[in-house]
C-alpha cells in the first residue's frame, strides 16, 4: 500500500489583495514569527516572576519544586519533542504533495499532543491527592508552614495551564486542518498552511522547553 | 505660619535645606528648558509670519550642513540635561544615606491614617510634631496596601509597602505648620489620609513630648506587655516546658544556625523569626516547632515587641560586662 | 506504509533532519534530567540553563527552520529574546541591588 | 492634481464618479450599502471608519468624567461626590482614555486608513484579521465598560496590588478580563501593521521612500507586539491573584507587590510612544504639507522613531523610584530616561527646521501640529523634571505628574489625533470642513488645554497630590482655574463634532487633493476607491518631494 504514491499538486492559492503568491507566503510566514513574539513575551512574564520568587524565597521554592512531579514532566518533554518530529514530518510531506502520509503525520502529532495532556491532567490528579493545590481554599495544603512555597505552586499551576490552553488551542487548529487536509485539492491550494502551523506548534513546545527547567529542574 | 491662611500659593514652603536645594535644582532646570524651548516657540512663530504663503520672503535655500546641525541638536540638550540628571542623583544620594545620630520616628500607614511612634514612646495619627536642627529617620510599614508619606515642605517622599520597611530621613531647619499626604493612591478614604507636620525648636519639643505624652512607657515596655500577650514565655522563658532558644541577651549575639553558617541576631533576624521561623535560619540544636505570626501579630505589635527583645539584649550585655 | 524503495529513499533524505533534531534534543534532555535528578555539584543550575539554551536553539535553528528563512525572519526569531533579556535583566537590576 | 468635479449637494447618498482617467469603480463609501457591508467589511478603509466611531464614542464617556472630576474639585471639602464616586470617576476616566481612546486613537483609524493607501497596497496583509480586532476591541471594551459602570471599579487604571487584589470591593476582575482582551486587539493590530509594512510595499517603494507616518506606526507597531503580552500576563496574574489567591503579588504570603509595577511598567510606559509616535508621524505629514516644504533631516526622523521605540523599554523604573525599588536600580532608570530626550529633539527640532523658508498656509490642521509641537515639548521637558530622582522625589503621584502626562497625551496624541483627522477628513469623507470653524475650535482647544493643565503643575509642585477628593483649602483657587479651563476645552472639543459631521452632508465636494500635499495617498480621488488604487501606484523617487526644499549636505539621498 502506498501512501505517498497518491501525489497532489503542491501550492498556495493567491488571494486577491496580494501581487504574488510569493509575497502572500511570506506574509504569512512573517505573521506567524510576529505573533510567536507576542507568545514569548507572555511566557517571559511567569519566567521572570519564577525566578523573582526563586530569589526571595530560594528554600520554599526549592521545597515546593521537589513536590512537583519530575519525572511526569520529563516524559512529557519527550512526548512534545516527538509531536515536534511527526510535525516536522507532516511538513516534509506537504512538500513532497504526499497527502496521506501527511494526514497520518498530523494525526500522529494531534495524538502526542492529547497524550501530553492526558498525563498533565494526571498530573494534576496526582498533585490534587498530595494536597499540593494551595490555591483550593477548602483543601489543607500540604506545605503549609511554608507561606513562600505556595506561591511558586500556584504559579506552576498558572504556567501550565497557560501553556495547556495553547497546547489545546493548537490540537484543535490541527484537527480541523487535518479534515480539511484530507479532502482532495488542499495541498495545491493551502500548503502553506502546514508549515505555518507548523511553526506554532514547535513554539509551544519550545516554550515547554523553557518551562520544564524553569518549574521543574532549577529550583530542585 | 499656617497653610490654610493662604489663597493663591506659587511656591511651597521650604523647611529645610534639601528642600531649598530642591528648588534651585529645578528653577535651574526650568531655565535651561526656556533655553531649549523659547528658541523654538519664537522660531515657529515667527516663520509662521514671516513665510506665510503669499508674503515676500527670501525662500532661497543655501546648503545646510545637516549631519552636523542633527549630530549637534541630538547631543547639546543631552549633555545640558545630564547636568541636572548628575546634580538629581547627587541630592538622592544624601537623601539615601542616613546619619548615624538620626532619631527614628516609626511610622506605619493603614486604611486610611497615619501612626506615628516617637522614640520616647508617644504616639500620634495624622499629625506629626518633630524638631529642627537634628535629624530625623523615618521608618515606615504599612498594614494594608501600598501608602506613600509624602512631606511637601521637605520635598521628600517614600512609599510603605506591607511587609517591607522603608525610610526616609531629612534634617529640618525652619519651624512651622506643614502638611503631610498619602501620595500613593489607597482606596476610599485616600485623600482623606493627610495631617499636619509640625516643626519645632528642639526646647518645644521636647516640652510637647511632656505634656503631649500620649502613650508613655516606651516602646520597650509596651513590648513586654505584647510578649506576655502572646504567651511568648510559654517557651522562650527560663525554665519553660518546652525548649526553646532564650531570648534575654539575644539581639545582637552571634547565632549558631542549624546549616552550619552563623548570622547576627539583629532587627531584621529577629523579625523573621517571629513573622516566620520556618522560613530559614534554623538555629543549630533546637527542633522547628515555633508557629508562624505573620497576619497574626499587626506591624505596630511587632515593633513594640522587637524594641523589648532588644532592650533586654542591652541589658544582659551591661550584666555580662562586670 | 511507504511503499516502494523509492519513495523510502525520498523519505529518509526528506525526515534525516528532524529525526536527527528530534534525537539531539533527546539527548539534551536526557544530560538536563540526568543532572536534574542526581545535582552533582553545587550550582548545577547553570549547566542545566545552558543546556536548555541549546535545546531552545535546535529547535529555532532546526525544527522551525530558521536557517533557510532570508534575514528578516532571523532578526524576528531572535528579537524577541532580547526583549526577555531587556525585561530580566531591567527588573533585575532592581532586585539583585536590594539592600 | 484635481480629479472629478467639484459639486456640492449630498455625499452620502450620490457616489462620486471618479476621475475617468483612473478607470471605473464606486469608492469605498459606496461601494455597498448594506449594514453586513459595514460590520462584515474587511475593507481597512471601513474598519477605519468603525474605529473612529467606537473610538469617538470612548472620547465621550472619557471626557465626561473627567468633566465630573473637574467639577468635583471646585470644591475642597469633597461635597459633590462621595469619596468612592469620585474615585470610580477618575478610574472610569483613566482606563477609557488610556486602553479604549489613546492606544487605539491614530493607529486603529489613520493607521488601518491610511497605511496602505501611503505603501501602495490593496489592504493590509491580513484582512480578516483586521475585522477581527475591531470585534476583539469592542468586546473587550464593552465588557470592561459595563462592569466600570454598573458596578464601578476604584482602583485607578494602574491596578496597583494590594489593593486591587486584596482590599477593592469593586468589580475589578470583569474589568481586567476587559482590558486583557483588549490587549489582543493591539497586538493583532501591530501584527497586521508590521507584516503590511515589510511585505506589502509597492514595488519601488522602498523604506526610505516612505512617509515618517508608516515608519513612526512601524515603530509603535513593534511596542505593541513586544510590550503587550507582558500587561497580559501582568493581568492574568492579577485575575489569579483576586480570584484565587495564588499569592504571588500578596505580600501576606511574602509575594511582591513591587514585582507587578515592574511588569505594568514595562509595557504602561513603552504604552505612552503607542500614543506619543502615531502622533509625530502625524505632524511629519502636516508641517511638509504646510509649509510647503521638504521634511528636514528625514533619515534622522525616521530612525528617531525606531530609536524611541527601543529606548522606551529600558526607561519603566522611573515610575518607582519612591516606590521601594533599589536606589541603584533608580539611578540607572533615571539616567537611561534622560536618554529619551535625544531622539524626541530629533524630531521637534527637525519640524522646526522644516517651517524654516516654507511657504506656509495657516489652516486648521497646521494650528493644531504647531499647538502640538509646543505642548509636546512642555510635556516632554517636564517629563525630564520627573526623571530626575530629587526632583522625583517631590512630585511624585501629585498634579504635577498629571499635568505632564496630559501635556504629553492631549496636547500631544490628541491634538495631533484631530489635526490628522482635520488633514485626511476630505480623503476620508471626500467632503471639507468649514475652515473657519475649523481654526476657532484649534484655537478654543489650545486656550482651553492650557487653562486646565498648566496650573496643574503648579498644584503638583505645591504638593497637591493627584487623586485627591478632599484637598486642602488652599489649592482651591488653582483648582477653580483648572475646572474653569476645561469648559473652554470641552466647549473646543464639542465643535468638530458637530461641523465634521455636518460637512459630511453639507460640506463642499473635496478634490482628490485639496492641500497639495506630496504621498501617495493623495494621487487616488476623494473618497478613495474601494480597492485603493486604479492604476498601479507608482512610488515616488524621494519622500516628502515638495517644491521647497534645503539642500542638505552632508550625507547620501536615497
Amino acid at each position: 500500500m502506498s501512501a505517498g504514491a497518491s501525489d497532489s499538486a503542491v501550492g498556495v492559492k493567491l488571494v486577491s489583495h496580494f501581487a504574488t503568491v510569493e509575497q502572500q507566503k511570506r506574509a504569512a510566514v512573517l505573521g506567524m514569527w510576529a505573533w510567536l513574539l507576542t507568545e514569548l513575551l507572555l511566557f517571559a512574564g511567569l519566567f521572570l516572576t519564577a525566578l523573582i520568587l526563586r530569589l526571595l524565597h530560594p528554600e520554599a521554592v526549592q521545597e515546593a519544586a521537589r513536590h512537583l512531579k519530575f519525572w511526569i514532566g520529563a516524559i512529557n518533554t519527550v512526548v512534545l519533542i516527538g509531536s515536534s518530529l511527526t510535525m516536522s514530518g507532516a511538513i516534509q510531506l506537504s512538500r513532497l504533495g504526499w497527502q496521506r502520509g501527511m494526514v497520518r503525520f498530523m494525526l500522529a502529532t494531534a495524538a502526542l499532543g492529547t497524550l501530553f495532556l492526558l498525563l498533565k491532567g494526571y498530573e494534576y490528579y496526582a498533585d490534587y491527592q498530595e494536597h499540593m493545590m494551595p490555591f483550593l481554599s477548602d483543601r489543607p495544603y500540604e506545605l503549609k508552614d511554608s507561606p513562600p512555597s505556595r506561591l511558586f505552586v500556584n504559579l506552576y499551576y498558572v504556567a501550565t495551564s497557560l501553556h495547556g490552553l495553547h497546547l489545546m488551542t493548537g490540537i484543535t487548529i490541527l484537527l480541523v486542518m487535518t479534515w480539511q487536509a484530507s479532502r482532495p485539492g488542499f495541498l495545491g491550494q493551502h500548503q502553506n498552511r502546514i508549515e505555518i502551523f507548523g511553526l506554532y506548534w514547535h513554539f509551544i513546545d519550545l516554550i515547554w522547553i523553557l518551562a520544564f527547567p524553569t518549574l521543574y529542574v532549577l529550583n530542585r | 505660619m499656617n497653610p490654610t491662611d493662604l489663597a493663591l500659593q506659587l511656591w511651597p514652603a521650604a523647611a529645610s535645606a534639601t528642600a531649598v536645594e530642591t528648588d534651585w535644582l529645578i528653577l535651574a532646570f526650568t531655565v535651561l528648558t526656556l533655553l531649549l524651548t523659547v528658541p523654538v516657540f519664537v522660531a515657529i512663530t515667527w516663520f509662521a509670519i514671516r513665510y506665510r504663503q503669499g508674503e515676500e520672503a527670501d525662500r532661497s535655500h543655501g546648503n545646510v550642513r545637516s549631519v552636523l546641525i542633527e549630530i549637534s541638536w541630538m547631543l547639546i540638550p543631552f549633555l545640558l540635561t545630564l547636568i541636572f540628571f548628575v546634580w538629581g542623583a547627587r541630592l538622592f544620594f544624601i537623601s539615601k544615606q542616613v546619619p548615624g545620630d538620626a532619631m527614628v520616628i516609626e511610622a506605619i500607614g493603614r486604611q486610611w491614617m497615619w501612626k506615628f511612634q516617637h522614640p520616647t514612646g508617644q504616639s500620634e495619627i495624622n499629625d506629626l510634631h518633630l524638631p529642627i536642627g537634628q535629624p530625623i529617620k523615618i521608618r515606615m510599614i504599612s498594614q494594608d496596601v501600598i501608602h506613600n508619606l509624602y512631606l511637601p515642605a521637605l520635598r521628600m517622599q517614600m512609599a510603605t509597602l506591607p511587609d517591607r520597611y522603608t525610610e526616609l530621613w531629612f534634617k529640618a531647619d525652619r519651624t512651622g505648620s506643614y502638611r503631610l499626604y498619602c501620595s500613593e493612591y489607597c482606596g476610599t478614604d485616600h485623600s482623606k489620609m493627610d495631617g499636619n507636620l509640625t516643626l519645632m525648636t528642639q526646647a518645644d519639643y521636647a516640652a510637647w513630648l511632656q505634656n503631649a505624652g500620649a502613650q508613655q512607657g516606651g516602646q520597650a515596655g509596651a513590648g513586654r506587655v505584647v510578649y506576655e500577650s502572646y504567651g511568648c514565655g510559654a517557651c522562650h522563658d527560663p525554665g519553660a516546658k518546652v525548649r526553646a532558644p532564650a531570648l534575654a541577651g539575644l539581639y545582637g549575639r552571634e547565632v549558631r544556625l542549624a546549616d552550619g553558617r552563623t548570622v547576627t541576631a539583629d532587627e531584621t533576624y529577629l523579625r523573621d523569626k517571629i513573622l516566620n521561623p520556618n522560613r530559614q535560619k534554623l538555629a543549630a540544636d533546637y527542633k522547628q516547632v515555633m508557629p508562624a505570626f505573620r497576619n497574626v501579630i499587626p506591624p505596630d505589635d511587632l515593633d513594640r515587641l522587637v524594641s523589648y527583645l532588644k532592650s533586654t539584649g542591652a541589658t544582659a550585655q551591661q550584666e555580662a560586662k562586670p | 506504509m511507504f511503499g516502494t524503495s523509492d519513495e523510502r529513499r525520498t523519505l529518509w533524505r526528506h525526515m534525516r533532519e528532524p529525526v536527527l533534531t528530534a534525537g539531539a534534543l533527546l539527548v539534551m534532555l536526557g544530560i538536563n534530567v540526568g543532572l536534574g535528578a542526581t545535582l552533582p555539584v553545587p550550582h548545577v543550575w547553570i549547566v542545566e540553563l545552558l543546556v536548555a539554551a541549546v535545546m531552545v536553539a535546535t529547535i529555532l535553528w532546526f525544527s522551525m527552520e530558521v536557517r533557510h528563512e532570508p534575514p528578516l525572519v532571523k532578526l524576528f526569531a531572535g528579537i524577541g529574546f532580547f526583549w526577555v533579556g531587556i525585561l530580566f535583566t531591567m527588573t533585575l537590576v532592581d532586585y539583585l541591588s536590594r539592600g | 492634481m484635481t480629479s472629478g468635479t467639484i459639486t456640492d449637494g449630498p455625499a452620502l447618498r450620490e457616489p462620486h464618479t471618479p476621475d475617468s482617467r483612473l478607470g471605473h469603480g464606486a469608492d469605498y463609501l459606496h461601494a455597498e450599502h448594506t449594514l453586513r457591508s459595514w460590520f462584515f467589511t474587511t475593507d481597512h478603509k471601513r474598519i477605519a471608519l468603525l474605529y473612529l466611531a467606537s473610538i469617538t464614542a470612548f472620547f465621550v464617556i472619557g471626557a465626561v468624567t473627567a468633566g465630573l472630576v473637574r467639577l468635583a474639585l471646585v470644591v475642597p471639602d469633597g461635597q459633590v461626590f462621595t469619596n468612592d464616586t469620585y474615585n470610580k470617576l477618575f478610574t472610569i476616566h483613566g482606563v477609557v482614555m488610556v486602553w479604549f481612546f489613546l492606544i487605539p486613537s491614530i493607529p486603529a483609524t489613520f493607521g488601518n486608513f491610511l497605511i496602505p493607501l501611503m505603501i501602495g497596497a490593496r489592504d493590509l496583509a491580513f484582512p480578516k484579521l483586521n475585522l477581527a480586532s475591531w470585534y476583539v476591541f469592542m468586546t473587550g471594551a464593552l465588557f470592561t465598560l459595563a462592569s466600570v459602570v454598573l458596578g464601578g471599579v476604584d482602583t485607578g487604571w494602574t491596578f496597583y496590588t494590594p489593593l486591587s487584589t486584596a482590599f477593592s470591593n469593586t468589580w475589578v476582575v470583569p474589568a481586567l478580563i476587559g482590558v486583557t482582551i483588549v490587549g489582543f486587539s493591539s497586538i493583532l493590530t501591530g501584527l497586521n501593521f508590521v507584516v503590511t509594512i515589510h511585505t506589502m510595499r509597492a514595488p519601488g517603494m522602498t523604506w526610505f521612500r516612505l512617509p515618517i507616518f508608516v515608519w513612526t506606526h512601524y515603530a509603535t507597531s513593534l511596542i505593541f507586539l513586544l510590550a503587550t503580552p507582558v500587561i497580559t500576563v501582568a493581568l492574568i496574574l492579577l485575575i489569579a491573584e483576586r480570584a484565587f489567591h495564588i499569592g504571588v503579588f500578596d505580600p501576606a504570603y511574602g509575594g511582591d507587590p513591587v514585582l507587578f509595577q515592574h511588569l505594568f511598567w514595562f509595557y504602561s510606559h513603552p504604552a505612552v510612544y503607542i500614543m506619543v509616535l502615531p502622533g509625530m508621524g502625524v505632524i511629519s505629514e502636516i508641517v511638509p504639507a504646510f509649509a510647503q516644504k521638504k521634511l528636514f533631516g528625514y533619515k534622522f526622523v525616521a530612525y528617531a522613531a525606531i530609536g524611541l521605540a527601543s529606548v522606551t523599554f529600558f526607561v519603566w523604573g522611573h515610575h518607582m523610584f519612591v516606590n521601594g525599588q533599589s536606589d541603584f536600580a533608580s539611578v540607572a532608570f533615571s539616567v537611561l530616561s534622560f536618554a529619551v530626550a535625544v531622539p524626541s529633539a530629533v524630531k521637534v527640532y527637525n519640524w522646526t527646521a522644516t517651517i524654516h523658508k516654507g511657504s506656509l498656509k495657516l489652516d486648521t490642521p497646521m494650528l493644531y501640529a504647531m499647538g502640538y509641537i509646543g505642548l509636546f515639548v512642555l510635556g516632554g521637558l517636564t517629563g525630564l523634571y520627573l526623571a530626575t530622582l530629587a526632583i522625583n522625589q517631590h512630585v511624585h503621584a501629585t498634579y504635577f505628574v498629571v499635568a505632564h502626562f496630559h501635556y504629553i497625551m492631549v496636547g500631544g496624541t490628541v491634538l495631533a489625533f484631530l489635526g490628522g483627522l482635520h488633514f485626511w477628513w476630505p480623503k476620508i469623507t471626500g467632503r471639507m470642513y468649514i475652515e473657519a470653524w475649523g481654526r476657532i475650535s484649534a484655537f478654543l482647544i489650545f486656550i482651553g488645554f492650557n487653562v486646565t493643565f498648566f496650573p496643574q503643575f503648579i498644584l503638583g509642585y505645591l504638593g497637591m497630590p493627584r487623586r485627591y477628593h478632599v484637598y486642602p483649602p488652599e489649592f482651591q483657587f488653582l483648582n477653580i482655574l483648572s475646572s474653569a479651563g476645561s469648559t473652554i476645552l470641552a466647549v473646543g472639543y464639542l465643535f468638530p463634532m458637530v461641523y465634521l459631521v455636518y460637512s459630511i452632508w453639507f460640506g463642499k465636494r473635496a478634490p482628490a487633493n485639496p492641500w497639495d500635499a506630496k504621498g501617495l495617498e493623495w494621487t487616488v480621488p476623494s473618497p478613495p476607491p474601494a480597492h485603493n488604487f486604479l492604476t498601479e501606484p507608482v512610488a515616488p523617487k524621494v519622500p516628502y518631494d515638495y517644491p521647497l526644499q534645503a539642500q542638505e549636505t552632508g550625507r547620501q539621498h536615497s
